[in-house]
């Protein structure tokens, strides 16, 4: 019970350490051929048999010298004091291995990242860096082999949401010859693009492109299509996942369905349709979003039939030449079984309303984004006409202004990345339809990416005029006679450093995006997590913007972010890849960091059991213990951390390697040697 | 003469609840009687300091030894019987972990003194406190010197085994004394030295009886400050349980007395620090994750430091409190 | 120069007491010094800690005698959260104290202070145990003992929880009842307890009284003080161990005072020597004359003896009967002879078995309101019990959290601390005249006098065990050790 | 000692966001005093308070608790039981008589490298001005507490 006090019996393992010069990167701060010497005389007694500095120990020569000397000196150990581990660990790791020692009883300090970087006397830098590698040699020393756990793959795949990315991710498998389930929450498939008409900077045509790989994906037979469904339940883990989804009561039974339409064309009762032609035009009370939806099957709009109000009608039922209407259908609840799963959730469109002094909603010949999209649709309320509300008006002057909601303190920090292109092709449209002078408000022009600056130059050579400078608002109260009747933008334009009032006949509002607003109750259910601005997380910002923390569940499209129709297409297809290697793979390899409990040591008390957000700590009643299951298990040792038994430990990072660093992090101070000169 | 192998007793700074658990053991201590040559027990038999001294170093088999190191004298003669013994036990909280004696490692030594000689009912005007060194008009006498902090057995000498509890329960001595027994019998084998023995290895949680659910915690309770369930864990009635840190092996007497477990017997198997299971084990089921509310939860554990340290102190990873080690520079 | 003779303590080794005695050139006793040498320092750490937990920490003061804490800080914590426990909470701490005190004080007589008697001071060193007891009075008589503190034992576990260390006594109450079962249990019992202190008086009477030399050895006049006494009464000045007012009685038995418990440091005080660990308790209105007795000197006892003394008789009947008995072989009230006390904890132990009985019998024992929910805040509180070896007073004061702020402990023995001392010099000065060598009788009665008081010093410093093991070492002029006696544990 | 105090510190660091700003840090050679060494865990949740009490017991002055941001943490939720476990430490080394400050508790996300260097720097600042800790230190020698003297220093009449 007594702890810590200096005299440790002798160590039986021997250990090699190996201090990266790094080029100068090191060694400029750290005396490395010092600290090498250091550690081979005052660590002996600790089990370094060999110490090395090297120039560069993750070049190949520096990888023999390490395999060299497992081979030759029987090392048991290795500790590399370089770069961060993040870069190199997998390195030497791999190195060990060749040379027979398991991979995991190598250890790598950090002496670059967090010492020679960081430091500027060469003193003091010297010391942390013994100090650092000290605390390593002691926690190497504690360090167990260990074995990655290995579990089958389910070659099946689920894909949440069936925007553009999540088709992409889903053709791309389903092509490969495996089986997809597609989950979308909506009617159809198809999601945001679906609503467009031009796509920047090409110009063609959102439908045209989009169309297709919507019917290859409701008529691919690897692929089994759930509109108007929505997950609710994911259990188990990646190669093993089983997902609960609530099918939605279509009241159409979709096996007699043969889409023919006539239903909605008797359907006597008429909604205004605020998901598709955003608020612009109508639609039935049994309806398909949009003519080319995929499936074909309309949906009956219970709040809106006639016959759910006051029970008549029924005209629906009466028309229908296949008996396919169902007053009585129910939600119906399947479950699936598949091994990985994509997120491609897409995003909610900033609400415009929110910038009140823009005076959407108030202003009637104020539109969004969407709405303009609706407008220039050649299917759309106005067969493509661009006209002011009262639908037959066309503007004269255009005010087109730029992130609306993003890049604002008042909303939303982000830059919504697509807003800039949407307003140039905005800018575009309305010139070659009506000839009107179109002015773009911007606070700063991003066209990065293939072709996008050219477009920019294509639209100013057209004449556009463009002000920089947030607008600060939209106003119909007019100062001087010129303005009666019109929409005056009042902004600085901070290029001639003056405050303009614009008049215009119509103004569009270049929304930005943003997460969907239950963005955090799904990545709750899928054991995944949101960012501050509740985009979900990336397992890795530059490395892996694909995967999760959570393996086998990847992310696509612009649940991951605002991106493009390129970027979220890539993504998609990027997920479909890792998704297919894993399924190559068949089964797959998780990190040995687990957590395990001790069972003879459990008292059941169940501290334990509130605390994994991965679901890996269950209860045993019959034996009154509490077990991890190690697939789920993700390693963050929060449970070993609480366990107040004891009974808790953690591969990986155990108490005793833990215990052991600290304590050699501080064995220069008990050493009495100087920290920092 | 007696070809009967030695045992010996000994109390340092306790309370004399261990020998008295001993005792409760009844027809036990004949068998002990019968077995060996109990050479030293100050409380059951007269014997010589000389006596020990005069012994071959290692001629005791087993020393049964309570009581925490508190001054120089109780060092000297651990040490002593350390030397004299084969085999040294560290029986019951004070020799394990100081027990709450212990708590004096709270504060400076020095503050002890003072408090207890300057109590409402002390007549101390001219501010006069024992010395080890004292003129008498017939001479000098001395008194024994208080060490700065209070050490558990194994912070002076090296201990073979560990004997948990406040006192431990006569059960378990019970249980110690027949394995010892069938040792010298060649019936059985001792465990590996340093083994904690007369005790379970999970905690008290294990034997207690009460039902248990997933835990959530809104607000800490007191004891007496309203009616509890008696069937249902204390802890998840707010109660500050030790059990869930508590070494097993008492049966779970407190909680299944309604009262909370205080955790007389020690960190479970492996444990390093005592009270660092309970904070973070209480911390995390505790159901909020706004700081300010965390804090007025924990508004209800008035006296943390007590709460988790009670007996641990002196053999937990710190030992002591700053000032304990602040004054013994002065 | 003085001659110096240590009474050479095993206390070097024990570091549990120890006394000096220094010559005179005549090499007649020119002083003795009864040291105690460690504390625990108990007023000191439990400050900052909250009060409920006292009657689990104060236990620890003593394992010899942890109910007599366990109760004292019950009834103090109750007094700081201004809270009264229902009846039953009262009469079930009760029935577990008067248990106890049958356990505690059959121990004593039995292993500690009795053989003394029943083996005679005369009786060889090794005999003067409790094996020699059996060997006497026959062999079922180790079985009765051994029964009785089993007894006595299983009642504080069943109501406290625990056989040593109770857990039970909060503020307010008990955090448990016990059931109908268990009361019978306890019943029978305490009547098994009757006949063993009806049983354990006879053997005094056949024994000791029946023995002239002893009857004169009680009343010579070497163990005669004539102190003040204290005791714990009821409302009708009855003895009563759990709670009642300190009463205390003078020289000629005389009402002194009788205070309620939180007027305690009116009337008590405690002085202080550089050369021990441990305060000496006296009479606050009397004051501190130094070691002597006398109706000047602040010097009280607080013992079995001493109960008898404060008190107009015992609250049961057969106790009664052994009261009067009592002083009228003595010679009336008060008795000074500090031998005295060894028969008047017999009286009280068949009183505390009829009581545990009492108890056991009132049909309120097993109602389930064993606990008050305290509502008030926390101030200060005063508890007192009659500790087996003394009035045991704790007092407390809180914060609004119920946190200790100040505490203060004066318990059984240590009020015993200067009538012991005093003991020692007396019996000290009557055995060495002169220098010259002693007989080892003469010594017993010193190691008598001493353990009379069956000082626990586990309590009195807070730190020591039960017994006090002391061996007494008289040196020659040469510093050759010529004799030893010994006290036994 | 009359050449200035240098502390030690020890740190602990999440694996995915505070042991990368560290990186980042590294990455944009941003300055801070080395009295501080990290040590990296998988999470700020397998902060054991033991790991704290062993580096003060071991001789450090300061100890500093690193992790992703409420919220954010890689593993979901885990940051808040470091959170509640720190408060709770804090507290109890309080009641052992620490000044509370030796502790602290920094989130920092995987860009946040300038921010964490900045609350090493300060934090290193701050123990500077407390002083050396030592705790145990006194453990070795087991001398006098209250000789008459020193005692009636020790005490504040």
């Amino acid at each position: 019970m007594t702890h810590g006090n200096g005299n440790k019996p002798e160590v039986q393992e021997r250990i090699g350490v190996y201090v990266c010069h790094c080029g100068s990167n090191i060694a400029g701060t750290v005396d490395v051929v010092q600290v090498a010497q250091w550690a081979a005389e005052k660590l002996k007694h600790r089990g370094v048999v060999i110490a090395r500095e090297y120039k560069f120990m993750c070049s190949s020569l520096g990888q023999e010298l390490v395999e060299k000397d497992i081979k030759e000196l029987g090392l048991t150990r290795v500790v590399v004091a370089a770069c961060s581990p993040h870069l190199h660990e997998k390195t030497f790791r791999t190195a060990c291995a060749r040379a027979g020692l398991n991979p995991y009883l190598c250890e790598m300090v950090s002496i670059r990242e967090q010492v020679s970087w960081v430091h500027t006397d060469k003193i003091a830098t010297t010391a942390k860096a013994k100090a650092v590698i000290s605390g390593g040699v002691e926690r190497v020393i504690h360090q167990v082999p260990l074995e990655p756990l290995t579990v089958p793959i389910n070659p099946a795949t689920l894909v949440v949401g069936g925007g553009i990315a999540g088709i992409q991710s889903a053709l791309e498998i389903a092509d490969a010859g495996f089986h997809v389930y597609m989950v979308e929450r909506e009617p159809s498939i198809g999601g945001h693009m679906a609503q467009f008409d031009k796509t920047f900077p090409t110009l063609d045509c959102a439908a045209c492109i989009l169309t297709p790989k919507m019917v290859s994906v409701g008529s691919h037979p690897n692929v089994t299509l759930m509109t108007w469904s929505e997950v609710e339940k994911v259990e188990g883990y990646v190669g093993n996942f089983t997902v609960t989804i609530r099918k939605k009561a279509r009241k159409i039974n979709e096996e007699l369905c043969t889409g023919c339409g006539i239903c909605q064309e008797k359907c006597p009762k008429k909604v205004i349709d605020n998901v598709y032609e955003a608020g612009l035009g109508y639609r039935k009370a049994v309806y398909t979003p949009f003519a080319q939806a995929v499936p074909r099957f309309p949906v009956m709009d219970v709040e809106n039939c006639t016959y759910f109000e006051n029970g008549k009608c029924k005209a629906c039922e009466k028309f229908c030449p296949t008996e396919a209407i169902d007053f009585n259908q129910q939600d119906e609840i399947v479950t699936i079984n598949v091994g990985n799963i994509v997120l491609a959730t897409g995003y909610d469109l900033f609400d415009a309303r929110r910038v009140t002094n823009y005076g959407y909603g108030r202003l009637p010949n104020v539109f969004t984004s969407l709405e303009m999209e609706r407008l220039t649709n050649a299917a759309g309320p106005t067969n493509g006409a661009i006209v002011l509300r009262d639908g037959k008006t066309t503007p004269n002057a255009v005010g087109i202004i730029h992130c609306v909601g993003s890049r604002d303190r008042n909303f939303n920090n982000y830059c919504s990345v697509i807003c800039c292109m949407q307003s140039l092709k905005f800018a575009h449209l309305v010139h070659e339809r009506t000839g009107a002078t179109v002015y773009n408000f911007y606070i700063d022009m991003r066209t990065p990416f293939k072709d996008y600056d050219e477009f920019y130059q294509r639209v100013m050579e057209e004449g556009t005029l463009f002000v920089r400078g947030k607008v600060a608002e939209v106003t119909d109260v007019p100062r001087i006679p010129s303005e009666e009747g019109k929409l005056i933008i009042q902004v600085e334009d901070t290029l001639v450093g003056r405050q303009r009032r614009i008049p215009v006949d119509m103004v569009i509002l270049s929304s930005g995006l943003e997460p969907r607003a239950d963005a955090k109750e799904t990545a709750k259910r899928f054991g995944i997590s949101c960012s501050i601005n509740g985009w979900f997380i990336e397992k890795h910002p530059k490395l892996d913007p694909i995967a999760t923390m959570t393996e086998g569940i990847y992310i696509a499209g612009c649940a991951q972010g605002p991106k493009d129709i390129p970027a979220s297409v890539s993504q998609g297809a990027a997920a479909a890849a890792r998704v297919l290697g894993k399924i190559e793979q068949k089964e797959m390899a998780l990190e040995p960091v687990r957590a395990s409990v001790i069972e003879e040591q459990c008292s059941g008390c169940r501290i334990c059991n509130g605390l994994c957000p991965f679901n890996a700590i269950s209860f045993h009643e019959d034996r009154m213990v509490s077990e991890i299951n190690p697939a789920l298990c993700q390693g963050c040792g929060t449970c070993v951390a609480a366990c107040p038994a004891g009974a808790i430990t953690g591969t990986g990072f155990s108490n005793d390697q833990i215990m052991a660093q600290i304590e050699g992090l501080l064995m220069l101070n008990v050493e009495k040697e100087p920290v920092a000169a | 003469m007696t070809a009967k192998p030695k045992f010996a007793m000994y109390w340092a700074a306790s309370c004399g609840g261990c020998e008295i658990a001993v005792l409760n053991t009844h027809e036990k201590i004949l068998d002990v009687d019968a077995n060996f040559d109990v050479v030293f027990w100050p409380v059951a038999m007269d014997a010589k300091y000389k006596d020990v001294e005069a012994m071959e170093d290692g001629s005791i088999l087993l020393t049964l030894f309570n009581g925490g190191i508190r001054n120089d004298e109780n060092e000297h003669i651990a040490k002593l019987l350390r030397k004299k013994s084969k085999i040294l036990v560290a029986f019951g909280s004070c020799a394990n972990e100081g027990c709450i004696p212990g708590l004096a490692n709270l504060s400076a030594a020095g503050e002890i003194v003072h408090t207890a000689f300057n109590t409402i009912s002390t007549d101390n005007p001219t501010e006069i406190y024992p010395r080890t060194s004292v003129d008498v008009p017939e001479g000098e006498i001395h008194i024994p010197k208080i060490l700065p902090v209070l050490k558990t057995l194994d912070q002076v000498v090296d201990v073979d085994y560990y004997m948990p509890g406040c006192p431990p329960e006569s059960h378990q001595i019970a249980a110690v004394i027949d394995l010892v027994i069938q040792v010298l019998q060649g019936k059985a084998e001792l465990p590996p030295k340093g083994s904690v023995i007369g005790a379970g290895n999970s905690t008290v949680c294990d034997e207690c009886t009460r039902t248990r659910n997933i835990k959530s915690i809104k607000a800490f309770k007191r004891i007496f400050g309203q009616p509890l369930d008696a069937s249902l864990c204390l802890l998840e009635q707010g109660i500050p349980c030790n059990g869930p840190a508590t070494r097993s092996g008492c049966n779970a007497r407190c909680p299944s007395a309604g009262a909370q477990c205080i955790g007389c017997y020690g960190p479970a198997e492996g444990v390093m620090d005592y009270g660092a299971r309970l904070i973070t084990s209480f911390a995390s089921v505790i159901d909020s994750n706004d700081p300010k509310q965390i804090e007025s939860i924990i508004d209800g554990i008035p006296d943390p430091a007590g709460q988790f340290y009670r007996f641990n102190l002196a053999g937990s990873l710190l030992k002591a409190a700053v000032p304990a080690w602040k004054k013994e520079k002065a | 120069m003085n001659q110096r003779i240590t009474i050479d303590p095993i206390t070097r080794l024990e570091g549990h007491g120890k006394i000096e005695i220094f010559l005179n050139e005549d090499g007649d006793v020119a002083n003795t010094y009864f040291q105690i040498p460690e504390l625990r320092g108990f007023e000191r750490f439990c400050v900052g800690r909250p009060v409920e937990e006292m009657p689990l920490l104060t236990n620890r003061i003593c394992g010899v005698c942890p109910e007599a804490h366990h109760m004292a800080a019950a009834k103090a914590a109750d007094a700081v959260y201004h809270v009264d426990p229902p009846r039953t909470a009262k009469l079930l701490r009760e029935l577990l104290y008067s248990a106890f005190y049958v356990t505690d004080h059959t121990t004593h007589f039995y292993a500690l202070g009795g053989p003394d008697f029943i083996m005679g001071p005369d009786a060889p060193v090794a005999e003067r145990n409790i094996l020699g007891v059996i060997h006497k009075v026959g062999l079922e008589i180790g079985g009765k003992v051994i029964q009785a503190r089993k007894y006595g034992h299983t009642v504080v576990e069943i109501i406290g929880g625990r056989k040593v260390h109770p857990c039970t006594s909060i503020p307010g109450g008990l955090t448990k009842g016990i059931t109908e079962e268990q009361r019978k249990e306890i019943e029978e019992m305490g009547k098994w307890a009757i006949d063993f202190a009806q049983f354990s008086l006879k053997i005094f009477n056949d024994i000791v009284l029946g023995n002239q030399q002893y009857v004169d050895l009680i009343l010579g006049d070497i163990y005669n003080h004539q102190t003040y006494y204290m005791g714990m009464v009821d409302e009708n000045n009855k003895i009563n161990f759990y709670d009642g007012k300190v009463r205390v009685v003078d020289p000629d038995g005389k009402e002194f005072v009788k205070y309620e418990p939180k007027d305690y440091a009116e009337h008590i005080a405690e002085h202080v020597e550089p050369w021990t660990y441990l305060k000496f308790p006296y009479l606050k209105k009397v004051g501190w004359k130094g070691f002597v007795d006398g109706k000047d000197s602040g010097v009280y006892m607080a013992t079995p003896l001493s109960r008898l003394n404060a008190c107009d008789g015992m609250a049961t009947p057969l106790a009664q009967e052994e009261y009067e008995r009592f002083f009228s072989t003595l010679g009336g009230r008060p008795v000074h002879q500090r031998l005295a006390i060894h028969w008047a904890r017999l009286v009280e132990l068949l009183y505390a078995a009829e009581r545990w009985v009492e108890l056991a019998t009132d049909p309120e024992i097993t109602s389930p309101n064993f606990h008050t929910v305290p509502t008030e805040t926390p101030t200060e509180g005063v508890g007192i019990v009659e500790a087996p070896r003394g009035t045991l007073t704790h007092h407390y004061t809180t914060d609004e959290r119920g946190l200790l702020t100040k505490v203060n402990l004066i318990v059984g023995t240590t009020n015993n601390y200067a009538p012991i001392s005093m003991s020692i010099n007396k019996a000290a000065n009557s055995l060495i005249k002169h220098g010259e060598v002693v007989t080892e009788g003469m010594l017993n009665m010193v190691e008598m006098a001493f353990r009379a008081y069956d000082p626990c010093f586990g309590c009195a410093t807070h730190s020591l065990p039960g017994q006090m093991p002391l061996e007494v070492t008289i040196r020659d002029a040469k510093g050759e050790p010529v004799k030893v006696l010994r006290q036994y544990c | 000692m009359t050449e200035t105090f240098e502390p030690t510190i020890i740190g602990f660091t999440c694996n995915w966001c505070s042991y990368r700003a560290a990186d980042l840090a590294g990455t944009a050679r941003v300055k801070y005093p080395p009295n501080v060494r990290l040590i990296r865990l998988m999470c700020s949740g397998r902060l054991d308070p033991t790991f704290v009490f062993k580096a003060f017991a071991n001789g450090a002055d300061g100890v500093l608790i690193t992790g992703c941001h409420p919220g954010e943490c890689h593993y979901i939720e885990q940051n808040y039981k470091a959170l509640r476990r720190f408060i709770l430490m804090r507290r109890t080394l309080q009641g052992l008589g620490l000044e509370p400050v030796r502790v602290k508790l920094v989130w920092a996300s995987a860009a946040e490298g300038v921010k964490l260097a900045g609350e090493i720097t300060s934090f290193v600042e701050e123990i500077r001005a407390l002083g050396p800790l030592h705790w145990g230190k006194s453990d070795e020698s087991s001398s006098v507490i209250h000789q008459p003297s020193s005692l009636q220093e020790e005490v504040p009449a």
